[in-house]
């Protein structure tokens, strides 16, 4: 590796805080404390930590329905992420959003996103935008196998190429979208043949590690804020609770062998044994950090507890801008 | 009866895709999730392990070639059952729903049929937020060649299901996802609801309320509660809201002469508006009080229930809305 | 006066983006064929050569992406100037401008600005047949978050443009097709026409029309025609269509007591519904026959002028639908 | 050539129909004599004629804006396609759809359409129905280079692949998308490199050169009807008019060299030379091809012309289908 001990704490700790957040999401779920959906993001930590370790705070990044691993990655701040998932007033969204549009522009996290494959054409405008300031700023899509389905996602990338714009496309390929497997909506295998066919470079990168992925993102980041446009990058990457929710609902849509394998190779688990091994950090380290960051999900969700409810006369705001241009 | 075969909404939308599947070798279903899943709602629960993959087929997360899709095989001979997942997601694929299947037959000077049946689930409730609330029944009104039903009964569920398979044009078949799981009598012999043709759910001489969907429940609810006033709300629900039954309602506002139109859509630009129009045109002169309209106010839908709760109608609103029209006070949005 | 300036509705459009590229760095304008050619109507003529490629931006055929680059540029600090070609391909992007220009500001708890302005070219008369000739501003309107401009002069052209370019919430410029020749009075300094104040073009007595876009020079040619019998007509133009200025509206159906709204789009579901039903909420004891509306018969757009002469409203029809609220004989469509 | 003489007089045929019709309907147009928009398919004849000479009466093809050239490769009537394009009773549409919007089922055509890209969903709609039949036809999707930018190409073409269906997609590679040149909207030169990003294979042939695409033609339908799926055939071809209407209206999008030197690979043309300097044909027998169908022409032009206008009461026909299920 020669991502140094820094970094690999750094990187450490954005997963670790992405797993802690969301195991802590899932048991409140559970216990019927959050409403709506919940797209919880365990397994797939490597993705998110691994390429927002390469970007600046004014960088900006796009994400999907399962969005809570971009936005802790990008530094998101856990009580008001708890809150909004609780609806309270106090959230990113003061509850108007919740999980599914979960969002902070001040770190450039352009929001969680509903619609799949929404959100790359609007990281293509965040990347215009970056351009056209010439401030060296790019711009992060998140999407998953699946999205890279849908036209917005096709018609994104082609445009970014044409207009030759500082981004990365990052691909979560999990092999599944929602409970139906890649090979019955794609005749390829992996993601990144499609990078060809608009003029880009991409790689393929073992999205269960975190040091692979962050040397893959720190090489596109590095290209894209150098003038030299668009790349993707495809992360092979597992959920490892369902679809949505915390449990498989007892729906066998994919093996319990699959599950396990892939459970094996947990990315902070993995990374954490490596360190240990190459002497960079110890066992009594990881302890404390863990600790440290299961001390600060406690605070926010008692935070997001106390915090009170949204009121009725909120409804009708922000639904405009109160000073328009005039 | 207490014997009366009962089933849930969901169910009964299951139950006339079977149907249609065993009994027209042309119809096949296709959509995200609904093959080996049977769909994120269970709509299409069980109808590939009985019908075949070749029938029930699990597509990719590609909207606009869903529909394009069904209007492709429709065009050529089947007749396609395609899902959108969310209402809102129609937003995806709406130029091949506006621009191409409700248009393919007139810009073909008539030589075309398209037997095709989109299915989607709309409304909210279900703390599902902006995206995945919507209900955008009047995008879809205002566009001629389709159209559209929204069922609020397992009865008409089934029914009116059977019909949009059977029907030669476009059809959008909403369910509502909050009824997914309410219970009603279903016969299990095969029977239509004619498109077109509006149930009157209660009759009553003081005022005409018109709903569909979710907001028939809550007007009812509200029905009964002034009821029990001596108030007696004549409650008509359209089931098809294009082509919509006016004359049915036009005649309801001529005897009652107070109409309030419900529904879970923004106000501003609802279907209501259609509604409210046609009657102060049509039944002008037995008009007592304007047409009073209750709906969602001029916001995305929010997140949070504590929001969400003063956003759609309910009963207590329905209730002061009528209140209002009845009495001539302002109605509120 | 006859030394005051005219310029053409094209021109007018065009000069109030060339105005607004000079005096603000953060404006771009992006859209297909706009740059080196200057768009296919000429709406963009000149301002690459002016301003630079990097300003003014020829796209791929690719309208969600050129929507989404305009929401993602808008939500990170510029003020871009999107352009769709024709109303109709607005359905190709429904996704971009429903679920996530409208609806971003909102979803993300008021935490962002979205100065975006999504320009197109609506309307019928040119042959263009049921994909390229849509009056499409009901589906907008009916959005929360959205406000949604149609200009019918030059003059206002130029004003409403550069509040649009102005305002800090997403806002749709719709010009129309068959007025982008018209000349009138334009200021070659910079000025505004505020969003959501109505202009009376003319003012009457004996009934008020509300009328938008080509429509409002339709309804003043029957105006001047009914005139000569003595009938006096109070023409109003929304000129912003959301919000709508219905104190206008209203204030003017208190006076006149009957009202007819004409519109191009189709009448089931049109604007003029919305417009009707608040009429007949806000001033129900003032109107002397039901709100009239003439519009589009329910069909999509023939090609074949002879028969699309038939289908957009014109002076003659209009004339006849005003006398038929004037004299309460029934309204055609 | 291994394509026998007949097919090769079929394939010219074919050509020179569509180019008569193009150039009469460019000069009926110049004449105000045709309303609405018009966009001539002249210089890419070898492309719907080299295709459509491949197809059965019953497959399907989808169109484009850009549509009469398939109407008659596929065997349209020019008496009704005249009268459509004059807006008349007798056109394939009654009037109702006019050159944007023509069809004719009963050959198999589905349509032009005036949206770019949105055929090609369509097509797959068919080709799904000829693979549920069984009954070996199959469906091509015509489209042009910038088509291919747009969302619902690639729904379709990805579509197609998941679901392995009998389809060939056909893209004109023109170098425009209206007065734009390719290269300002892509960043890769060959459509064909999508393909791989499907899961398709692809080929780019001379789009001026009937035989060759005729070939490629055979090869790709003959393995869609096989049930071997989807292929995209790239041909490289040039519109000789402007993108609408006849003339280049002094518009320097192209230069007068760039046309000329197509204008010399003309496809018509070069096919007659062919077939000349290879004995299979006399060009007293061009002559006599082109005089009958000048002929044709005429005879259109005068039943169109004759044909009476639709009447008012047909505005709200044909909306619905009378005998809807119920
Ligand atoms: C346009 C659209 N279609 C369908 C859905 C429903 N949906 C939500 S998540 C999802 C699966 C997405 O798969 P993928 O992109 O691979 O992301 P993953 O969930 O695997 O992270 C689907 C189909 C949606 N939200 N938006
Ligand atoms: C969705 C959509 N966007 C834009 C247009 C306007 N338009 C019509 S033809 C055309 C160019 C199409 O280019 P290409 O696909 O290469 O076909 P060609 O005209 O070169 O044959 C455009 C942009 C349209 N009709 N539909
Ligand atoms: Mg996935
Ligand atoms: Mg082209």
């Amino acid at each position: 590796m020669s991502i140094t001990p820094a970094v690999q704490f750094d990187l450490h700790r954005r997963m670790v805080r992405i797993r802690l957040f969301e195991e802590a999401a899932g048991r409140l779920a559970e216990a019927a404390k959050l409403p709506g959906f919940l797209h919880l993001y365990v397994g797939e930590e490597a993705v998110a930590s691994g390429i927002c370790g390469a970007l600046n705070d004014d960088d900006h990044i796009t994400s999907t329905h399962r969005g809570h691993g971009h936005l802790v990655a990008k530094g998101g701040d856990f009580n008001r992420m708890m809150a909004e998932l609780m609806g309270k007033s106090t959230g990113y969204c003061k509850g108007k959003g919740g999980s599914m549009h979960i969002s902070d522009l001040s770190l450039g996290m352009l929001g969680a996103n509903g619609i799949v494959g929404a959100g790359s054409p609007i990281a293509v405008g965040a990347a215009f935008a970056n351009k056209y300031r010439g401030r060296g700023q790019v711009a992060v899509a998140f999407f998953g196998d699946g999205a890279t389905n849908i036209g917005a996602f096709h018609e994104a990338a082609n445009m970014a190429c044409a207009l030759h714009l500082p981004i990365v496309f990052a691909c979560e390929n999990n092999e599944y979208g929602e409970f139906t497997p890649r090979d019955k909506t794609m005749a390829i295998t992996d993601i990144v043949d499609r990078a060809a066919g608009y003029g880009m470079p991409g790689v393929i990168v073992d999205g269960m590690d975190v040091i692979a992925v962050h040397e893959a993102a720190l090489e596109a980041v590095a290209k894209a804020r150098a003038g030299g446009g668009p790349s993707l990058i495809e992360a092979k990457t597992y959920r490892f609770y369902n679809h949505h929710g915390v449990q498989n609902l007892g729906l066998k849509y994919r093996s319990d062998d699959e599950v396990a394998q892939w459970k094996e190779r947990d990315p902070i688990f993995t990374l954490e044994d490596r360190m240990i091994e190459n002497k960079v950090a110890t066992r009594q380290q990881f302890d404390d950090i863990w600790a440290e960051l299961r001390n600060d999900i406690e605070v926010a969700i008692k935070f997001a507890e106390d915090s009170p409810l949204p009121t009725s006369d909120q409804v009708l705001v922000d639904v405009y801008s109160a000073n328009g241009g005039n | 009866m207490s014997d009366e075969r009962k089933l849930p909404y969901v169910m009964a939308f299951n139950e006339a895709v079977s149907q249609a599947l065993e009994d027209d070798p042309n119809v096949f279903c296709a959509g995200e999730d609904i093959g080996a899943f049977g769909g994120v709602f269970g709509t299409f629960g069980g109808l590939q392990a009985k019908f075949g993959v070749e029938r029930v087929v699990d597509t990719p997360i590609s909207e606009q070639a869903i529909i394009g899709l069904g209007v492709g095989a429709a065009v050529t001979g089947l007749r396609p059952i395609v899902d959108l997942m969310f209402m809102d997601f129609m937003c995806v694929a709406m130029d091949q729903i506006v621009n191409q299947a409700a248009k393919l037959k007139y810009m073909f000077g008539g030589e075309a049929r398209i037997p095709l049946t989109i299915t989607t689930a709309g409304g909210g409730g279900l703390s599902a937020a902006a995206q995945h609330s919507q209900s955008l029944e009047a995008l879809l009104c205002h566009i001629p060649g389709l159209k559209v039903v929204h069922p609020a009964t397992p009865y008409d569920m089934k029914g009116l299901m059977a019909a949009c398979i059977r029907e030669d044009n476009p059809t959008v078949m909403i369910k509502h996802k909050r009824l997914l799981g309410i219970q009603g009598p279903v016969p299990e012999e095969r029977y239509i609801v004619p498109l077109g043709v509006a149930n009157v759910v209660r009759s009553g001489n003081d005022v005409t309320i018109v709903a569909w969907g979710r907001m028939v429940h809550e007007v009812t609810a509200a029905a009964e509660k002034l009821a029990g006033e001596g108030i007696q709300c004549e409650v008509i629900d359209p089931r098809t809201l294009q082509p919509l039954d006016i004359d049915t309602i036009v005649a309801s506002a001529k005897k009652t002469n107070r109409v309030v139109v419900v529904h879970e859509a923004v106000r501003f630009g609802g279907l209501g508006a259609e509604v409210a129009a046609q009657i102060q045109e049509h039944a002008f002169d037995y008009l007592d009080a304007p047409v009073g309209r209750i709906a969602a106010p001029f916001s995305p839908v929010p997140f949070s229930p504590a929001l969400e709760q003063h956003y759609i109608p309910d009963a207590a609103r329905i209730e002061a809305g009528i209140r209002s029209v009845l009495f001539r006070t302002p109605v509120g949005a």
